[in-house]
């Protein structure tokens, strides 16, 4: 699984900068993980590594488990109630799907977002700074700190930095779906799972979030589950394609973004990306 | 070190659950084991003696329900066409929806006391009805109203507005759409309001002190003084020495009767709502 | 929604009868000013709370009308109340949504119902026979500010719990969600999250509890003690504003009973004052 | 076969309550129909607490010899007696006490006599309290019973509220006046204080004689204290030479209907004797 420099380039414009992922060493890995609700099976087998340092984005038709898997990933499905998951995930070589893992620290280096942003009403600054007063950082002046940097990071600072006592439910979406990815960063985590970031918002506004996501590469593992083929196109270096095989979802192709979306190798792929099936 | 506090507070939550559910349980086994002793049908229909000491309830019972009947009687008239109004023909932001509404929640605040001294100057000496069932149950009708005009106002607006498209568009007036659409629809706000008005007129003791009076004979008319169970279990406790055991089945009967009417009105209400809603 | 103006002899009927409905405060404040209108002429809003004690049975000349003692007595039984009462409702109410399992959290709740239900003279009594008896071992009399702080903290926890919790209930579960994507625990989540998005309809729980707890009547009229004093600690009777109205009215004449209606103006203003502070926190409409 | 009885009891009451809910309540309207045109109608008695018993009693042995004729009792006081008989909300006022001289405008009609006690709990050892200890005790000189002999216990004091006549009975007897008072525990109806000092056994109250010798005889564990040397029984009072005593009056105002002169007339004559005594009281008619 190489990435040809040569393709990256023509469809990213971005690309003459140096590739961030280059090293393709698994961050993630799942193992045959199934996971069923009360004895349904929603996905079977999925088998992915995660590269570390990667954009990996899923794509597949609604309600073929893309979410669910993206919700294993920081086990969130222990949430759900009757929900039961088998095979492994291992992540910087632990199993996490061990029963005994500590759950705070795991959701701590994997962060998650929503479909929908979802700042509680809180004021902006409030929003950034109860995660790191709950994970210990005492002083409130460094956990303001923080904060400012954090903002800065996903270039919200311009746009908020005179109301930060202000609430967050006010802030227009996007805004607010950067907010939530900046709450998820402010902790330092590993790996971002990001669950159509853009979906609930308008084209302008999800193309500053696009630019929020790229710019991530490099310095985390960011996993993006997405309907939008052409927004997968634009910012994977991997992708994954999730279909119902049976009663159950499963991954039925992976690869680099170029191969995937020039040559698909399956072709219930090939048709889903030409638009024929979905 | 935040594992620690979400510790304690899990424990502190558990702890509360079982302290509350035990403070509860002490409550509700005494009552229950004390009370049960003296309960009998004898109980339920012979009038009391001895200054209650011995022999029953019936005349107390009576007296009760005809509090009861006459709060309802009076409340469910000015009640619904209130919450009507409210709901159906009160734009919002009206002056004189607010205002009302306003005058409303005041109203479900004022304590029972103060409608028993208002009850007491206004239906027993000014309109002269004297300590009677009357006054009672018209005080306890003004005290239910706020109660029941809510949650029959809830009922009304939980009413799809499709429905009344659809009758405006079938060509229906108003009052029709309003009596063959709305109100049927609106039944079960309706029904939990008289739930709510009924539990909280039986439990009220101190709005009757001065205005239904103590006699705990029975009534011959609306015009007597009538004793309600609450008031008898009050007189009971605190005038009665050796009153203690009557007490105990007397606030068995009431808390029987506030659960039966709770269990049986929600039950009645779902299955007589099944066969109107599909219209 | 639009309305037709073809009935308009139905809406004129509803308006009516609605204007009925909307002037019973007012025909209830009017009645309780007429009534107090002889003891704040002939005795004055001002020896209400500067006469040495209260006994009004004396005459408006020879009697005394000294509120405070009952007043401080409602306020330290509703304080004691509250004190009790909302962290015991809110933690139900968190236990309930949070921490129970599905089943018991349901059992809870119907419990705390039931609770609901049982009118204040049943908790009354139950004082009245177990309780002050029980505190009277420790402590005589018996019939004590604690006595009626325990008692009353029991009836209106239902309130505050069954409030919360459906406050509770709303806080969008978006909100959990994305604050367990972010490792928080289960506390960390109450305290960060939930408490304060859910703070307007705790807040607004407390105040109907404390209203309750105003108003109450019974209950503390017969756990009480009923004397009209200062209480110097918690062991000692205290008397409040509406125990007294029950103890006194039918017993009273003339200026006396006019006197007791001065004091039930005082209930309405406090409960008038509270229902404005709740509207004013939650905006929105208060009813039981 | 008394199950049955009760069953068919309670099913007339239903039916005669929801007729009147029906026809309205008008209360003449059995008068009207009524052939017989003499005593007929309604009375309303109120006030004294320790009164309405016997008017009860009373009361019901009267509407036994006129059928057509309702008395209602309501408790509320000597004071409300008083009030309520002037301003016509009752036809007699009921007041266990004598008319003070505010009062003139009203006619007072005594019944029966009664004394005014002072109990303690059976368990007390206490065997007799001078009027000074008394008189120490309500204003809070005295506290514990152990400086009366008794055990190392704190004294409940019971006091009634204002407006009551045992009140005004006892506060005149010992000369004190009510704001002097340190009591324990305010109790409202005559009952009460007799129910406390039973639950109570370091209390001390006074009730009126005659309900407290009912409710001792009945094992209600109370006790009388002597007054002044005087043993607190109903012969005594009957003798007049118990100190604290007092009238039951029926109390009226002004013209009184032929009806309500009738009550009076049989509540003062010998007839009710027995029942004055089986209520503890004392009767006076010969």
């Amino acid at each position: 699984m190489t990435t040809s420099p040569l393709i990256t380039q023509t469809i990213r414009p971005w690309a003459n900068r140096e590739p961030c992922c280059k090293t393709q060493l698994p961050h993630i890995t799942t193992t045959n993980l199934s996971v069923s609700y009360n004895g349904k099976l929603a996905i079977d087998h999925v088998n992915l590594p995660i590269n570390r340092g990667c954009i990996t984005t899923i794509i597949g038709p609604s309600g073929c488990g893309k979410s669910t898997f993206l919700s294993c990933l920081n086990r969130m499905t222990d949430l759900a109630t009757h929900c039961k998951v088998s095979g492994s995930i291992a992540f910087n070589d632990t199993d996490i799907t061990n029963p005994k893992i500590n759950l705070i620290a795991l959701r701590r280096q994997i962060g998650m977002n929503f479909q929908r942003p979802n700042p509680p009403p809180l004021s902006i600054q409030k929003n950034l700074t109860f995660p790191l007063k709950q994970h210990g950082i005492k002083r409130k002046a460094d956990r303001v700190a923080k904060a400012q940097t954090i903002l800065r990071r996903v270039g919200l600072w311009d746009e908020v930095k005179d109301r930060l006592q202000t609430p967050a439910l006010r802030l227009s979406g996007g805004q607010q779906q950067r907010l939530c990815i900046a709450r998820a960063l402010v902790l330092s985590p590993e790996v971002l799972l990001l669950d159509e970031p853009c979906s609930a918002l308008d084209p302008i506004a999800s193309g500053v979030v696009e630019d929020l996501i790229t710019s991530l590469r490099g310095q985390y593992t960011v996993v993006v589950v997405t309907h939008n083929l052409a927004q997968a196109r634009r910012i994977a270096d991997n992708v994954a394609m999730f279909w119902m095989l049976g009663q159950a979802g499963t991954i039925i192709e992976h690869s680099p973004v170029a191969p995937m979306f020039e040559s698909p190798q399956n072709e219930i792929t090939a048709a889903y990306l030409r638009g024929e099936r979905g | 070190m935040t594992n620690w506090t979400n510790r304690i507070a899990t424990v502190l939550m558990w702890f509360t659950a079982l302290l509350v559910t035990s403070v509860f349980l002490w409550i509700i086994t005494d009552l229950l084991r004390q009370g049960i002793t003296h309960l009998s049908w004898e109980f339920l229909v012979t009038a009391p003696s001895d200054a209650g000491r011995s022999g029953g309830i019936g005349p107390i019972l009576i007296s009760t329900l005809l509090i009861l009947g006459v709060c309802l009687l009076t409340s469910v008239p000015i009640g619904v066409p209130t919450a009507i109004l409210l709901a159906e023909f009160s734009r919002k932001g009206h002056w004189f929806g607010r205002l009302i509404r306003s005058s409303l929640d005041v109203l479900a605040g004022v304590p029972s006391i103060v409608f028993g001294l208002f009850g007491n100057a206004f239906f027993c000496f000014y309109l002269g009805m004297g300590f009677s069932i009357l006054s009672g149950g018209l005080t306890l009708s003004c005290m239910v109203l706020p109660l029941l005009i809510r949650s029959t106002e809830e009922g009304l607006r939980s009413v799809p507005d499709d429905y009344r498209q659809a009758a405006t568009a079938l060509g229906l007036s108003d009052a029709a759409t309003l009596w063959r659409i709305i109100l049927p629809a609106a039944t079960p706000g309706l029904i939990v309001g008289l739930i709510l008005s009924i539990s909280r007129a039986l439990a009220e003791t101190a709005a009757l002190l001065f205005t239904s009076g103590y006699a705990d004979r029975m009534p011959q008319s609306l015009m007597d003084s009538g004793r309600s169970l609450s008031i008898h279990i009050y007189d009971l406790a605190m005038n009665v020495p050796g009153g203690e055991a009557q007490a105990y089945a007397t606030a068995m009967v009431l808390i029987a009767l506030l659960l039966i009417i709770n269990v049986a009105t929600s039950w009645a209400s779902t299955r007589w709502l099944h066969g109107r809603i599909s219209l | 929604m639009s309305r037709l103006p073809s009935d308009t002899p139905l809406k004129w009927g509803l308006r009516i009868i609605a204007a009925i409905a909307g002037t019973i405060v007012l025909l209830i404040v009017l009645f309780l000013v007429i009534e107090a209108i002889p003891a704040l002429q002939t005795v004055g809003l001002k020896r209400f709370f500067t006469d040495p004690s209260w006994h009004p049975a004396g005459g408006t000349e020879a009697g005394t009308f000294n509120l405070i003692p009952m007043l401080v007595g409602t306020i330290l039984v509703t304080a004691g109340a509250i004190l009790i009462a909302a962290p015991l409702g809110i933690a139900s109410a968190l236990f309930c949504q949070y921490y129970a399992p599905l089943r018991l959290g349901k059992l809870y709740r119907h419990l705390i119902e039931l609770l609901a239900g049982i009118p204040s003279v049943v908790y009354g009594f139950w004082g009245l026979v177990v309780l002050a008896p029980l505190i009277r071992q420790w402590q005589p009399p018996g019939q004590s500010l604690l006595t009626a702080i325990l008692i009353l903290a029991l009836m209106i926890l239902p309130t505050v719990m069954l409030l919360s919790e459906s406050t509770l209930r709303s806080v969008s579960h978006s909100y959990i969600q994305a604050a367990n994507a972010l490792g928080l625990s289960r506390w960390a989540i109450i305290q960060s999250v939930v408490l304060p998005t859910a703070r307007g309809g705790i807040i607004t729980a407390v105040l109907l509890g404390a209203g309750r707890a105003v108003g109450e009547t019974m209950a503390v009229l017969m756990v009480a003690g009923n004397v009209v004093q200062m209480p110097d600690n918690l062991f000692a009777p205290v008397r409040t504003i509406t125990a007294n109205i029950a103890l006194e009215l039918g017993y009273a004449m003339d200026h006396h009973r006019s006197a007791l209606f001065v004091t039930g103006l005082m209930l309405m203003a406090i409960i008038v004052m509270l229902v404005g502070f709740a509207h004013w926190i939650n905006k929105g409409h208060v009813y039981d | 076969m008394s199950k049955k009885m009760t069953y068919i009891a309670l099913l007339q009451l239903t039916i005669i309550s929801i007729s009147m809910i029906l026809s309205g309540c008008d209360k003449h309207e059995n008068a009207k129909a009524s052939e017989i045109p003499q005593l007929q109608g309604k009375l309303i008695l109120t006030g004294s607490s320790t009164v309405a018993p016997l008017a009860n009693e009373i009361a019901k042995r009267f509407e036994a010899q006129h059928p057509g004729v309702r008395i209602d009792v309501q408790t509320g006081g000597s004071s409300r007696g008083i009030a309520d008989s002037r301003r016509g909300t009752a036809d007699i006022g009921m007041a266990s006490r004598a008319l003070k001289s505010s009062e003139s405008d009203l006619t007072a009609h005594t019944i029966a006599m009664d004394g005014v006690g002072m109990i303690l709990h059976q368990d007390n050892p206490i065997k007799s309290l001078t009027d000074k200890q008394i008189l120490d005790i309500y204003t809070g000189k005295i506290t514990h019973w152990s400086k009366l002999g008794g055990t190392d216990n704190p004294i409940t004091v019971i006091n009634k509220a204002e407006g009551r006549a045992t009140l005004e009975v006892f506060l005149h007897y010992f000369k004190i006046k009510n704001e002097n008072i340190k009591p324990s525990i305010i109790i409202g109806e005559n009952q009460q204080a007799i129910r406390t000092v039973a639950g109570d056994p370091n209390a001390i109250g006074y009730v009126s004689i005659g309900t407290a010798d009912y409710e001792a005889s009945h094992g209600i564990p109370i006790r009388l204290l002597p007054i002044n040397g005087i043993k607190a029984t109903v012969a005594n009072v009957r003798k007049g030479v118990f100190p604290m005593s007092r009238p039951l009056n029926l109390v009226t105002h002004g013209k009184i209907s032929p009806l309500a002169a009738a009550f009076i007339a049989f509540a003062s004559s010998s007839q009710i004797n027995d029942l004055v005594e089986a209520q503890y009281f004392v009767p006076i008619a010969q």
